[in-house]
This record gives structure tokens, C-alpha cells and sequence, in this order.
């Protein structure tokens, strides 16, 4: 089977520096696979250059059998691969409702695109609540849900995720966890995490969940994460405690 | 760069400015060029004056007002209190300084478009002030202003009264080109001290800045009153070289242009406003004889400019100095 | 970093200084006879319309000169050259106008426009020996000690006065009110005006309305002097270009006394800006008025339409200063490189003024507001304006 | 011990919005507190409050004793409250070298005209912040970064240097954002030790995390808000065991998703 | 007391349109367009030329003068600002571009149109009279005009879809990009839009104030100061700054009118303290 997504021996470059050396990744159709790494392994490059955010240097990027690098960024997102970039970018001065509109801008289909509208809306009561409010007065919780709905409001086949976790109350880690769970599951929509605290949960739901471990710009390790390796230190202060024994799972992964 | 270097520089340019330019002028007998030069010169303190606000991350479309007071200051003390022109010089600017403190503090709060505006405001506002205030002869202006007298000290004569020079301008050039050499090395020297690593703080995060201990408020009102003390000064010998001071001698449009000129040299750069000044200024009187197609050639070049070097004139530079060298910062934080 | 900026500076200078005496060391030979007459005034930005006029009428009549053969002073025939510097209505720039043609080795100017100009171009030119003709009213600019000066129109301090005594007496005006822009020549011009008002003993009702200059609406600037129904609303030292829409705004709001200006303005502006409101606005013209223009002066007027398209009635006043110049230089060959010739010939010289009907003269006057002869005799022509033309209501000399 | 900062009853209101609402607690000398709770619950707010980058509605920060609040930003740091930024607040421009020696400011004994001019004190000054920056870059591991504009740096390296900011204004008592937000666990177990060196040089430290992994590991105390107010304030397991806490900023755990 | 209310409205429906453009341009790019007023002025010659002088209905001649600007600001953006915001460091060296564009425009528009003010023959005649307050008809047209304008604008961003894709640019360039929206098309669609506005006030209000070559850089100038008081970037503070800034020359014109001179004086002086207080004016964002 061809995979729906391919990275081939992608190398990108911010300035003079480095950000990607040769990084090669693939996901199948379903999939849902989770970036983690340090700081600046390049899991934001990964995604931005599949988004077409940043070009890349050399290499190629598939997408459901279309080489997709050197698109626009505008021009992906009608491909089929919706973004959420990094710290919950909601357009602060618009209402739920256009931000959530905002979302299916590249559609064509008004009718598809209204049931998309209800399908979100269903999937987050919440923001039917908020649904005239200016997004940027929204809680942080709210904020992030808000931005997930919007890329789903694309219909995409690939949801590409940056560090969805990061700076959120645990509590909404795990709300967050769940939707991205139950929108892989239910609605078919392929997931490309970068950086995600909750992998190995996901990696109980989704039997074709792969980790890959990128490292300094270069994808290290490939594969299904073992039990209890991967997993970071969870979240939850209780069960942290439960699992007494001090962290450096991560460490002796490879 | 090497110390010696740079005093070979500094050598060179002060050679180039006190013997070469005159010389030239004088083989030439282009003495036209002694008051266009004067102009380039005084222009350039005032806009090292702005360069010095965008040292600090504002904007500075105001620098007209602090010139207009400083010439109404020199030229006040002069006609109503007969004191020496010489005198005045200092005192006009410190005048500047001072204003610009109470209108700082307040002002200086605000950020971006709204400072730049807020600034440009100030222009108009010292203009009607101008007009309005008694001391100022209001629409009047003060004319005939007399040159400057002598320097006497212990009744040696250091400058003569400029009545006394056959060529009025050339006095006027050495008095000019002296002023900003004195400005631009105080300037030079300001930002290479710790103080400019301080405007540069101030410059890239001002949040960061105070919490580390830096009293932000002081040095911005610091770093602007510096800015309007040059503009004072400039504004001041201005109104000595027209003989006059009106309240449309310093408007708007010059505190626009003295923007542009920092921009145009190139903000990372101590002399840009130098270099952008003589070009704006000076091309807009090379440009003289097109006639009625002079606004348009003028701007033309400009956007050309601005097209080909949209970092400012002083951005090219030999390749190899690039790494060396690098411009004071000016990203936004 | 000074390594590579300082030499670049001074490349650049020396490139800069290099071009600029190509540029500019080519005419001025005396050997093709010509005779240079600068130019030193606003012809771009807010104010371009009150130097393009003067420099126009220059141009046309300039070029009507050279095209009978030039002009003869003394033994030699001249071809006449306009050399034109735009000051952006900066006195900073004026001054560099002024040493620009100093350079240039010309000895007469017309300009600057405006107040502020003609004062800080007057070093310049009292030290350079060049005579010049500002169309600006401080009288310091045309007494003693300076000299070198001469007002190229009528002074508003001269026709307010012969104005609002017409007004007084034929059209029984009695209350005054005044509007002026926020701006150094409006304003001087206003208190001149509030002071002939008072000598004549009419009551002024307002004298402290301004506007901004950049003001395009001007109702709410003169919907409180409406309310005070002055029989005369004077629009001091008012922009052309504004004159039509103060008139319109008055009018629509309803104020049914006269209007008048002491500045010059242009018949097809008030037509097109304000229609038959601005029927019965008085303002002061030169000598194209129909009643008493020339032959000549209408043969100007066709070149001048012919050379710029269009004809601009300002230029009425403006026609004056180059002829005066080129008779008085044929009066006194010497002044031609000698300003102290021509300051000389000023108090004897006459000539006939061919733009009038009748017998008229050139001549130099200014004793009474000046105490010297430092003003060009244009007849004062009071106009009223009527259905897109100029009417004179009267004609006066200055003295 | 007496406390080296008091927190009483401080509130912030921003139009009709209660951002922090009457929240009290001390913090110990060489203490090590974090602050969590929900996003929007008034973190921040109560950290611009502490430093003094904002003025209370009512109530007060006191700071051995003496009131800071409504005091300058700069002057509460002049008596040692320090407050560091996220990673993205930095002098962007500036090496990472240079902004340890600006930041120095506070140890110097010359004045600004002193500096201008060289005087002997503004040398001597320079050298000295010199050799600290370099200690502090050393002790910190950014010996390897110091000529790097900070801009190019790694997110990890930039809070670091955040950090390293922080120390060079002398602090008393550091306020650290976020100090381990985006790190995985090898960088988040070399910052908390990093941490913990700092308060063994007599620093007391403030924080703000969401890491509950590190915060638990490292905190003597944690006081938690919801709301703007404060619902508990107690050691790791008390706050573990917390049912407030749990319901309002932990979560119950999800077998399905694992966490 | 009617006709200064009246007067203040009329003139602040007119500012507001003309802040509109100023604003938009602003929030989508940060550029700062000190050309705004030449590219005002240029709209009234195109109305003054088609209206005017080939005696073109008002309507075609107005609608001329939006397109014709649309136009130009397009090809302004897409050959100028593009490559400058593209290659340079600061956002701020867009300013020296907008000015020398500024400059450029002064320039052509005099050797084109001429040094003089010019004016058209008016659209509708008479004038309304009552009590208190007097009104020329063709003040009301134009004033309803300009309200009709700004509510159509209002409008568009507000309802369709090229609106939010522009609101959206405007307060985040990369999600708006992740989004699918054509950021260098919408750019150009913002700037054209925002001179299209510029143009079509200077058509409109040829016909009761004229226009003449020289008056654009002080419109942009008052423009400026509207956009500071509504706050730099918000279409409701545009507005509201216009509104204000009209109803305050009004006002304060009747009010100080026995001390003339400092009417402007006391107006900008409260205008900075204004400021001073609420940095980001009325309904700014932070980073203005």
C-alpha cells in the first residue's frame, strides 16, 4: 500500500543552520504517528516544511501520490493537510464562528462545509457555547480546541499537530488526548503529531501508531514505541506518583 | 576593526571635511556649496537626534519641533536679551533637552505608529505654539536677526564676528561642519559606551530590560532628550544663518525628512543619518535644473533606492567586511 | 564600522560635488548674451499654485522676448533665460535657491512667495548684490538698511485700506469680520486688515477665526461667524484654492454680505469651486481685467494659454516683475552685473506700461510705506467676480 | 524562619474582570515554590503583580518587610525580586554574552556618565561583568553558545539564558516562567538540577509550570490556582491528594489515553 | 447647537471613509501609507475629469475613480511594498518607500492635472432649510453616500468571504496562510482596497470640496491623526476616530471661536494627552 504521506531525505535550513539533515518518514493511510525529541531536533521543521511553511533544501514530500514541496502553504491545505501550528493561533478578534469558517476556506462545497461546521460543534460543545464570542477572550482550553476544530473544518486527510500540549493544564492535555483519539479513530482522518505527552496512549488505540524519535534533524528510531519506554513521565500528578520511580525512561530508549 | 584604522578613518574625514572640501570649493568657486553643505550638516545633527529615538526602538517624526524651538530660543535670547549668539548655542539645545523631558515622560509610554504620530502631532503643535506665544512675535516671526559676534577670551579674539568674514557662508560651514563632527563622535562614542548596550536593552525588549534593574523610563527620556538637544542645536545656528526664524521654519515635512534620512542611510549605522542627509538633501539640489521634473526624478531615485537597498545606503558594503562588521541590531522584538 | 562607511562618505562626496559643477557650469557665458533672470519660489507641494503662476508668466514672456529677437540693452541684444529654483516653500531651501543663483552669477530674482522665504533669503541676497522681487509683505524686507528688495505686487496693508473705504462708502458696510488661515502671511495679512478696518471706523466682529490650512470643509470654521452677520467677511491672505470653498460654505450657509480678499485669485477656480455663489466676491487682480487690458496684455495671455494650456488670472499681478527688470536694465545697461546701477536708476526710471489701456507707466514707488522706492506700480485693480469672468470696480495707485 | 515574601490578599481587576482574586501565601527564605493551575487562572497576572510590572487592585506584595508593590518594575528588581520570561522575551539581537553583561546592570558602581566617559570605576565595572557573565554562562552551560546572537539559539538554550538574565541582576528571589514547558525529559531533568543549583546559591525561587512531573519533583511547596483565587496550597502529595485540585487542573486519570 | 452636531457629523462620515483605507492598508501590512492623501487627491481628478470636464454621469465617473485607484494600488503594492517588506530587515524602512511613493504621486498628479484647485459642477442644487440648521442637499447625498460606503465595507469584511480572509491576514499572517488563504493575493486585494477607498472619497467629495494637487499630503497627515485616535488597525476605531475627530473641529471651532487661533492648538494638545493615557488609543491593539 502507498503510504498517504512521504518524506524523502528532507534537508531544510533556517538561515545558515541546519534544521533538517536527510530526514526520511512515511505514514499510512489511518495512521496516527507522533514526532518526540528535544528542543530543536527539528520536529517544528518537519511539520512546517510537509505545510509548506518553510521550503525545503533538497529531498522530496508526497502527499497521496502528488509531490507537494515547493506548493504554497494555501495550496496544500486544499490537498487535504491541515495544520495547527504552534500555540493555539486563533484569530483573536473574530468569533468562534469565522475563525471556525476561517477553517474551510479553501472549500468550495457551502453545504459540506456546514456540515463540517456541525460535526465540530458536536465533537466541541463547548465552542457552540462561545459561539459569538471573540476567540481571543476564550480560555486557553477553549482557545486549543478551537484551533483543532478549525483545521478539521478543512476535511482534511492529514492533521498535522505542533506540540499541542505544550503550556495547557493537564486536565486539558487529556481533553485534547481524546478528541485527537476519537478524530483518528472516527473520522478517518490521519494524525502527524509533533511532540505529543499523551503518545502511548494513543499508541493503545491505534495499533498502527508509530514514534518516531527525531534528533538533531535526523529521524533516529522508527517504530512501535515499547511499553512503558516511551512513555514520558506522565502527566498526571497521580499517576506520577504511582510510578514513584523517577522518569529517565526516555533516555533508555535507544 | 583595529584602533589605528579607525583614527586613519577619522583622520581622513576630518581632513576630507575642514581642508579638502573648502579647497575644492575654492578651485571650483562653487561657494554655493558652503551654505548647501552648512544645510547637510545642521540637517544631520538633528537627524542623528532621530537616529538616536530609533536607537531606542521609537519612531521619531518630531524632530521639527525641537529645531523650531531651539532657533526661537536662540533667536529670543539674542534680539530680546542681547545675549551672545555663542552662548545661546548651548543654551537652545539644553532648552530642547529640557522640554523634551516633560514631553517624554508622558509620551514616551507609547510605542510604534502611535509615538510616530504622537511626535508628529508635537511638530504641529510647537508650530501653533509658535504663532500663538507673544514672546515669539507670533506670525510675524523674528527677523534680522544680527550674525554672530566675536569670541573674546581674556581679550583674545578665538572667533571673529562673522560680519567680519568676507565669505559669511564659509564661517557658517566650518561652525556647521564643527557642530556635527562634535555631535556625531559624542554620538559615536555613546553608542559604543555601555550606555548604548543599555539603548539596545531598551531597543529589543523593554519588559526584559526593566526587569533586570533598568530603570526604563530614565533612559528613554535620557536617550530623547540627548536626541532633542541636537535638534535645539541644529534649529539654533539655522536661524543665525537665515537671520530669521518663523514658525514655518522647521514643519512637518522637515521632521519627516529627518526620518527619511535615517532611514535612508541605514538604521544600523551611527553616520547613516549623515550620509542619508547629504543625499536627500543634496540630490534634491543637483536635481535643480530638470524644472518642473525635479519632484519627479527626486522621488523616482528615491524609490529606487529604497528598491535596490531597502536596508539603507550603508548597507553595501565589500563582502568581506560583512561577517566582521556587524550593524547595531535593530530586529523587532 | 567607520572603516568602510567613512571613505564611502566621502566618495561619495567628492562624486556628489564632481556631478554637481558639470552640472551646473555650463551657461551664464557672456559671449551668447543671455540674460539669466532667476527664479527662487514654491512650484510643488501644498502651495505649488502661487510660484507656478509667477514662474509661468516669466516663462511667457521670456519666451515672447526672445522670440522678437531678444532684448536690446545697451549695444547688445540679449536672449533671455528663467532659471528656476523650487524652495518647497522651506525658507532652508530658499536660501540655497538664492546662493544657486548667486553662483550662477545672477544678479535678479523673482521670489520667494512667501513671508518666510523672503526673510531668510535677505542675507543672501543683500550680501550677494542680487536685487529680488518677493511677493511678501514684512516691511523690513523694503526699508533701510536693506536694499536690495523690491515688492513685486500691492502690499494688503496698501489695498485694504483703499478696499474697505470703497465698501464703506458704496456699499454701506459697517461690521467686518475676518477668517484667516493659521499660518505666518494669512495671519500678518488679517492683522493688517483689522487695523485699516479700525482706522476707517468700522466695527470688526471678528477677528480671531482661523482655519488649518489642510482644512477642506469649511463650514464648521464659519458657521459661528455666520451667525454674527457681518455686512463684509474678509478672507485674509486666502490660498486660491481655498477662496471658492470658503465662499460656497458661506453662502450655503445662508450669509448674505459681501465677501472679499486682498490676494489675487483666479476666475475659472472661483467658477469651477463655487458657481454663482462666488457672483459679487471681491478680490484684487492685476491688469487682464477686460475693462482695461491691452492689446498686449491680452497677446500675453493667448501665449501663456498657448505655452501652459491653460491661462491662471494670478498671473495678472505677476507679468510685472520681469518687465520691470528688462526696462530697467535697458533704462541703465551698467546694471546688468551691477545692482548698485540699477538701485540707482530705480528713483528716475519710467517707461511706458504697454499692459494697460491708456497712458500708464512703470515706474518705482514705496516712499510712503517704505520710505524708499522699493515697490513695482501695479495698479491696484479691485475686481468683482461675475459669472465666470472679473469685473473692475476700481483701479488705484500705490505710491 | 520569617517569610521573604509575603503575598496578602492581592487582587487584580481588569475592567469587570476579576483576573486575581484575593490570593494570599509566603514563600520562605531559599525556598523552591511553584505556582500552577489552569490556563487563564491567574498565573501570570499574579507574577506581573509580584514583580510589579502591574499595580494590585488592592492588596499588597511585601518583600522583607517592605512593601513593593506600586513600586517601579525596575525598582523591585534594584531590591532583588527578579522576574524572568519565557523564551521568546530576549534581546533577540544580542549575543548571548552581551546580554548577560547588560544584565549586570544593578552590580555596577560607576553611573551612565561614568560609562560614557571610561572612568576608572566603568572599567573596572566592565571587567567585573565580564568575568561574571562568564561565570554565570559556565554554571548555566552556555560557555559553548556565549557568541551566538540569542535569536539563533535553541529553545532550551534560550530559556537558559533567560535564566542566566535573571541571575546576573543578583536576584534575591527568582520568578521563573515556564521554566520547563517544551522540554523533553533528559532537558527537563538537567533544568530542574540546574534548578536546584540555583537555589543553593541563596536564590529563593518562584515558578509557574505546567510540568507536573518536574513541579512535583522539585517544589517544596506548590500553591495552586483556579479562577484568579487560590483553592490549595500545600507539599506535592497534599496537593497530589487534593480533590479540588484534581477537579479543577488535574484531571481524573484516563486509563484509554494514558494520562 | 444643531448645525454644529450636524456639521461635525458630516464631517466625520468623510474623515472616517477616508481613515478606512489608511487603517486597512495598515492592519494587513503594517505599512504606514503616507501616499494615502495623494491617492485620494488622484481619485478626485479622475471624478473631476470624467464628471467634470466630459460631463460623465457622477456615478460612472465615481466609480471610475475607485477602479482606476484599485488599480494603481495594486500595481503599487505588488511592485514596491511586496519587494521592499520582502528584502528588508525592518518593517519601519517601508515608511521611507510610502513616502517616496507619496512624493511620486505629488508629482505626477502636478505635471498632469496642474498647479490649480479645481472643482465640478454640482450634483444636486438647493439647500435644506429649517430652524436651526441649514444643509445643502448635495452635503446630505454626499455625507449619506460616505455612511452608505462604510456600512458596505463594514459589511464585506464582516460577511464574506475575501472580508474574513482580510481580517483574518490582519491579525495572523501564518494561521491565515495555514488556513488556505492566499496571502500575497489578499495582500494585494487589501492594499488595492484600501487605495479603491481612497480613491472613492476623493471622488466623492470633488464634488463639494474639489481638489488640487497639492492638498494630499496634509489629508494624509489628518488621516494619521484619526487612525491614532480610534486606535491603529481596527476598522471600528477608524471610524470612531473619524467620527471624533470630526465632531472635535466642529465643536471646538464654534466653542474657542473667540480665541481663533489656539482652536487647533487646544486640539492636538488633548490629542496627545489623549494618547498619553490610552497609548493604543480608543480600541487599539497592543502592538499598534
Amino acid at each position: 500500500m502507498q503510504p498517504l504521506l512521504n518524506l524523502a531525505n528532507v534537508e531544510l535550513f533556517y538561515d545558515h543552520i541546519y534544521a533538517l539533515k536527510g530526514v526520511s518518514v512515511e505514514l499510512m493511510q489511518g495512521e496516527t504517528v507522533a514526532l518526540i525529541g528535544a528542543n530543536g531536533a527539528g520536529k517544528s521543521s518537519i511539520l512546517r516544511a510537509i505545510s509548506g511553511l518553510r521550503k525545503i533544501r533538497s529531498g522530496q514530500i508526497h502527499f497521496d501520490g502528488r509531490r507537494i514541496d515547493g506548493l504554497s502553504p494555501e495550496a496544500i491545505v486544499g490537498l487535504g493537510i491541515a495544520m495547527v501550528p504552534e500555540g493555539r493561533r486563533v484569530f483573536p478578534y473574530m468569533s468562534v464562528h469565522d475563525n471556525l469558517l476561517m477553517g474551510a476556506f479553501s472549500r468550495k462545497d457551502s453545504a459540506g462545509v456546514r456540515a463540517s461546521l456541525d460535526m465540530v460543534l458536536a465533537r466541541f460543545p463547548r465552542l457552540k457555547e462561545r459561539y459569538r464570542q471573540a476567540a481571543g477572550t476564550m480560555s486557553g482550553g477553549e482557545q486549543q480546541m478551537l484551533v483543532i476544530g478549525r483545521a478539521l473544518m478543512a476535511k482534511p486527510k492529514l492533521l498535522l499537530l505542533d506540540e499541542p500540549s505544550l503550556g495547557v493544564a493537564p486536565k486539558i492535555v487529556q481533553d485534547i488526548a481524546r478528541s485527537i483519539v476519537s478524530i483518528n479513530r472516527d473520522d478517518k482522518v490521519s494524525v502527524f503529531a509533533g511532540r505529543a505527552e499523551f503518545a502511548d496512549g494513543l499508541a493503545r488505540l491505534s495499533p498502527r501508531l508509530r514514534i518516531d524519535h527525531g534528533l538533531g534533524g535526523a529521524i533516529r528510531r522508527l517504530g512501535r514505541p515499547r511499553q512503558g519506554l516511551s512513555r514520558p513521565a506522565s502527566l498526571s500528578g497521580r499517576r506520577y506518583l504511582k510510578a514513584r520511580r523517577p522518569h529517565a525512561h526516555s533516555r533508555h530508549q535507544s | 576593526m583595529s584602533t589605528s584604522a579607525r583614527l586613519a578613518t577619522l583622520v581622513i574625514f576630518v581632513f576630507a571635511v575642514f581642508v579638502a572640501v573648502p579647497v575644492l570649493i575654492g578651485l571650483t568657486h562653487r561657494t554655493d556649496f558652503y551654505y548647501t553643505l552648512s544645510s547637510v550638516a545642521l540637517l544631520a545633527i538633528a537627524s542623528g537626534g532621530v537616529w538616536l529615538t530609533f536607537y531606542i526602538g521609537r519612531i521619531n517624526i518630531g524632530q521639527g519641533a525641537y529645531a523650531l524651538m531651539g532657533g526661537y530660543v536662540s533667536a529670543i535670547l539674542v534680539v530680546r536679551y542681547g545675549v551672545s549668539f555663542w552662548i545661546t548655542l548651548p543654551l537652545a539645545g539644553a532648552f530642547c533637552a529640557a522640554a523634551s523631558v516633560l514631553i517624554g515622560l508622558p509620551i514616551l509610554r507609547l510605542r510604534g505608529v502611535y509615538f510616530a504620530m504622537v511626535t508628529l502631532v508635537l511638530t504641529e503643535v510647537v508650530r501653533l505654539l509658535a504663532l500663538a506665544l507673544p514672546i515669539t512675535n507670533g506670525a510675524k516671526g523674528m527677523v534680522s536677526l544680527p550674525p554672530p559676534g566675536p569670541i573674546s577670551l581674556f581679550g583674545l579674539t578665538l572667533v571673529p564676528s562673522f560680519d567680519t568674514f568676507a565669505e559669511r557662508n564659509e564661517a557658517f560651514y566650518y561652525l556647521s561642519v564643527a557642530v556635527m563632527c562634535v555631535c556625531f563622535a559624542a554620538l559615536y562614542r555613546l553608542v559604543h559606551s555601555r550606555v548604548g548596550r543599555l539603548f539596545v536593552a531598551l531597543q529589543q525588549n523593554e519588559e526584559l530590560a526593566s526587569s533586570m534593574g533598568l530603570n526604563v523610563p530614565a533612559l528613554r527620556v535620557l536617550a530623547y532628550s540627548i536626541s532633542s538637544f541636537f535638534g535645539g542645536i541644529g534649529g539654533a545656528i539655522f536661524a543665525a544663518i537665515a537671520q530669521s526664524v518663523y514658525p514655518s521654519s522647521f514643519t512637518v515635512a522637515d521632521s519627516v525628512n529627518f526620518m527619511l534620512n535615517c532611514f535612508l542611510g541605514g538604521l544600523g549605522f551611527v553616520f547613516g543619518p549623515m550620509l542619508g542627509t547629504l543625499v536627500l538633501y543634496f540630490g534634491w539640489d543637483l536635481l535643480f535644473q530638470a524644472g518642473q521634473y525635479q519632484l519627479l526624478i527626486y522621488s523616482g531615485v528615491m524609490i529606487a533606492l529604497m528598491l535596490v537597498l531597502p536596508n539603507g545606503l550603508l548597507s553595501i558594503r565589500p563582502l568581506n567586511f560583512r561577517k566582521r562588521v556587524r550593524p547595531l541590531i535593530w530586529r523587532r522584538s | 564600522m567607520a572603516r568602510t562607511t567613512l571613505p564611502f562618505r566621502t566618495a561619495l562626496f567628492g562624486f556628489a560635488s564632481a556631478a554637481a559643477i558639470a552640472l551646473n557650469s555650463g551657461p551664464a557665458d557672456a559671449a551668447n548674451k543671455t540674460l539669466n533672470v532667476g527664479f527662487v519660489g514654491v512650484t510643488s507641494g501644498p502651495a505649488a499654485a502661487w510660484g507656478t503662476s509667477n514662474v509661468r508668466s516669466m516663462q511667457t514672456l521670456a519666451a515672447w522676448l526672445n522670440e522678437k529677437g531678444g532684448v536690446k540693452i545697451g549695444e547688445d541684444d540679449y536672449k533671455i533665460n528663467v532659471v528656476t529654483f523650487d524652495d518647497q516653500k522651506d525658507p532652508k531651501r530658499a536660501i540655497a535657491g538664492m546662493e544657486k543663483m548667486a553662483q550662477e552669477g545672477i544678479h535678479y530674482v523673482v521670489g520667494p512667495n512667501v513671508d518666510d522665504g523672503a526673510a531668510a533669503v535677505r542675507p543672501v541676497a543683500e550680501k550677494s548684490g542680487i536685487i529680488y522681487f518677493p511677493y511678501a509683505f514684512p516691511k523690513e524686507l523694503y526699508t533701510k538698511p536693506a536694499s536690495n528688495a523690491i515688492l513685486g505686487m500691492v502690499a494688503n496693508y496698501q489695498s485694504a485700506p483703499a478696499i474697505y473705504k470703497y465698501l464703506k462708502e458704496k456699499r454701506g458696510v459697517k461690521t467686518v469680520a475676518f477668517v484667516a488661515a493659521n499660518e505666518s502671511d494669512p495671519l500678518s495679512q488679517r492683522d493688517g486688515g483689522v487695523a485699516a478696518a479700525k482706522a476707517l471706523g468700522l466695527t470688526v466682529v471678528a477677528d480671531r477665526d482661523t482655519y488649518e490650512n489642510d482644512t477642506r470643509d469649511f463650514t464648521p470654521v464659519l458657521t459661528p461667524i455666520v451667525k454674527l452677520k457681518p455686512d463684509l467677511l474678509v478672507l485674509s491672505g486666502v490660498a486660491p484654492a481655498n477662496a471658492p470653498l470658503l465662499i460656497r460654505s458661506a453662502r450655503e450657509l445662508g450669509y448674505q454680505g459681501l465677501i472679499s480678499t486682498e490676494t489675487a485669485q483666479d476666475a475659472k477656480v472661483l467658477e469651477e469651486g463655487a458657481g454663482d455663489l462666488a457672483n459679487g466676491f471681491i478680490s484684487v487682480g492685476g491688469a487682464s481685467t477686460p475693462e482695461i487690458r491691452s492689446k498686449t496684455m491680452e497677446e500675453f495671455i493667448d501665449r501663456y494659454t498657448k505655452m501652459f494650456n491653460e491661462y491662471n488670472d494670478e498671473s495678472n499681478t505677476k507679468v510685472y516683475a520681469l518687465e520691470y527688470i528688462v526696462d530697467t536694465l535697458k533704462a541703465n545697461p551698467k546694471a546688468i552685473d551691477n545692482v548698485e546701477e540699477y538701485k540707482k536708476t530705480i528713483d528716475t526710471f519710467s517707461a511706458p506700461n504697454l499692459y494697460l489701456k491708456g497712458e500708464n507707466v512703470l515706474r518705482y514707488v514705496g516712499m510712503t510705506s517704505f520710505g524708499q522706492k522699493r515697490q513695482i506700480a501695479v495698479p491696484l485693480v479691485v475686481n468683482e467676480y461675475k459669472d465666470g469672468k472679473f469685473q473692475t470696480l476700481f483701479v488705484a495707485d500705490v505710491d | 524562619m520569617a517569610p521573604i515574601l509575603t503575598v496578602s490578599g492581592i487582587t487584580k481587576q481588569y475592567g469587570g474582570l476579576v483576573a486575581v482574586n484575593d490570593v494570599s501565601f509566603d514563600v520562605a527564605e531559599g525556598e523552591i515554590l511553584s505556582v500552577i493551575g489552569p490556563n487563564g487562572a491567574g498565573k501570570s497576572t499574579l507574577f506581573k503583580l509580584i514583580a510589579s510590572f502591574v499595580r494590585p487592585t488592592r492588596g499588597e506584595v511585601r518583600f522583607k518587610g517592605e512593601r513593593i508593590s506600586g513600586l517601579a518594575p525596575h525598582i523591585v528588581a534594584r531590591k532583588g525580586v527578579v522576574r524572568t520570561f519565557q523564551e521568546t522575551t530576549i534581546f533577540k539581537g544580542l549575543t548571548v554574552r552581551d546580554s548577560v553583561i547588560v544584565a549586570h546592570h544593578l552590580r555596577s558602581h560607576a553611573g551612565l556618565l561614568g560609562f560614557y566617559l571610561g572612568t576608572k570605576a566603568a572599567r573596572e565595572d566592565e571587567a567585573e561583568f565580564g568575568r561574571s557573565a562568564d561565570e554565570i554562562l559556565e554554571f548555566l552551560g552556555l560557555r559553548a553558545v556565549a557568541d551566538e546572537i540569542a535569536s539563533n539559539l535553541p529553545q532550551g538554550s534560550l530559556r537558559a539564558l533567560g535564566v542566566a538574565i535573571g541571575l546576573a541582576a543578583n536576584p534575591k528571589i527568582l520568578l521563573l516562567d515556564e521554566p520547563f514547558a517544551g522540554m523533553n525529559h533528559d532537558e527537563t531533568r538537567r533544568a530542574v538540577e540546574m534548578t536546584r543549583a540555583v537555589r543553593d546559591r541563596g536564590v529563593t525561587l518562584l515558578l509557574v509550570e505546567h510540568d507536573m512531573a518536574a513541579v512535583m519533583r522539585i517544589s517544596d511547596r506548590i500553591v495552586v490556582l483556579n479562577f484568579g483565587a487560590k483553592i490549595a496550597e500545600g507539599t506535592a502529595t497534599e496537593i497530589q491528594s487534593n480533590e479540588r485540585v484534581i477537579e479543577a487542573y488535574l484531571g481524573v486519570e484516563d486509563e484509554t489515553i494514558g494520562v | 447647537m444643531e448645525q454644529v452636531v450636524a456639521n461635525g457629523l458630516y464631517l466625520g462620515a468623510q474623515y472616517a471613509l477616508i481613515a478606512l483605507g489608511l487603517t486597512l492598508i495598515f492592519a494587513l501590512m503594517n505599512v504606514l501609507n503616507f501616499a494615502h492623501g495623494q491617492m485620494y487627491v488622484l481619485g478626485g481628478f479622475v471624478t473631476y475629469e470624467l464628471y467634470g470636464q466630459m460631463h460623465l454621469p457622477f456615478v460612472v465617473a465615481l466609480a471610475a475613480s475607485a477602479v482606476t485607484l484599485a488599480v494603481l494600488g495594486g500595481l503599487i503594492e505588488r511592485f514596491l511594498f511586496r519587494t521592499v517588506i520582502r528584502r528588508s530587515k525592518r518593517e519601519e524602512s517601508t515608511m521611507l518607500l510610502a513616502a517616496g511613493v507619496a512624493y511620486f504621486l505629488d508629482a505626477l498628479i502636478l505635471l498632469l492635472f496642474g498647479e490649480k484647485q479645481r472643482g465640478v459642477p454640482k450634483i444636486v442644487s438647493g439647500v435644506w432649510v429649517s430652524d436651526n440648521l441649514i444643509m445643502p442637499y448635495d452635503r446630505i447625498l454626499v455625507g449619506f453616500l460616505a455612511v452608505l460606503f462604510i456600512a458596505a465595507f463594514i459589511l464585506m469584511m464582516r460577511y464574506t468571504k475575501p472580508g474574513r480572509a482580510m481580517r483574518a491576514l490582519a491579525q495572523d499572517r501564518v494561521a491565515a496562510q495555514l488556513m488556505g488563504v492566499p496571502v500575497e493575493f489578499y495582500s494585494l486585494v487589501g492594499f488595492a482596497l484600501g487605495a479603491l477607498l481612497a480613491g472613492l472619497v476623493g471622488g466623492l467629495l470633488v464634488a463639494i470640496t474639489g481638489v488640487n494637487a497639492g492638498i494630499g499630503g496634509p489629508i494624509s497627515i489628518k488621516a494619521f491623526m484619526m487612525v491614532m485616535i480610534g486606535g491603529a488597525g481596527v476598522i471600528s476605531g477608524a471610524i470612531a476616530g473619524g467620527f471624533i475627530l470630526g465632531m472635535l473641529e466642529s465643536v471646538g471651532l464654534s466653542v474657542l471661536h473667540s480665541y481663533g487661533d489656539v482652536t487647533y492648538l487646544v486640539i492636538f494638545a488633548a490629542l496627545m494627552a489623549f494618547l498619553s493615557v490610552r497609548p493604543n488609543g480608543l480600541m487599539g491593539k497592543p502592538w499598534g
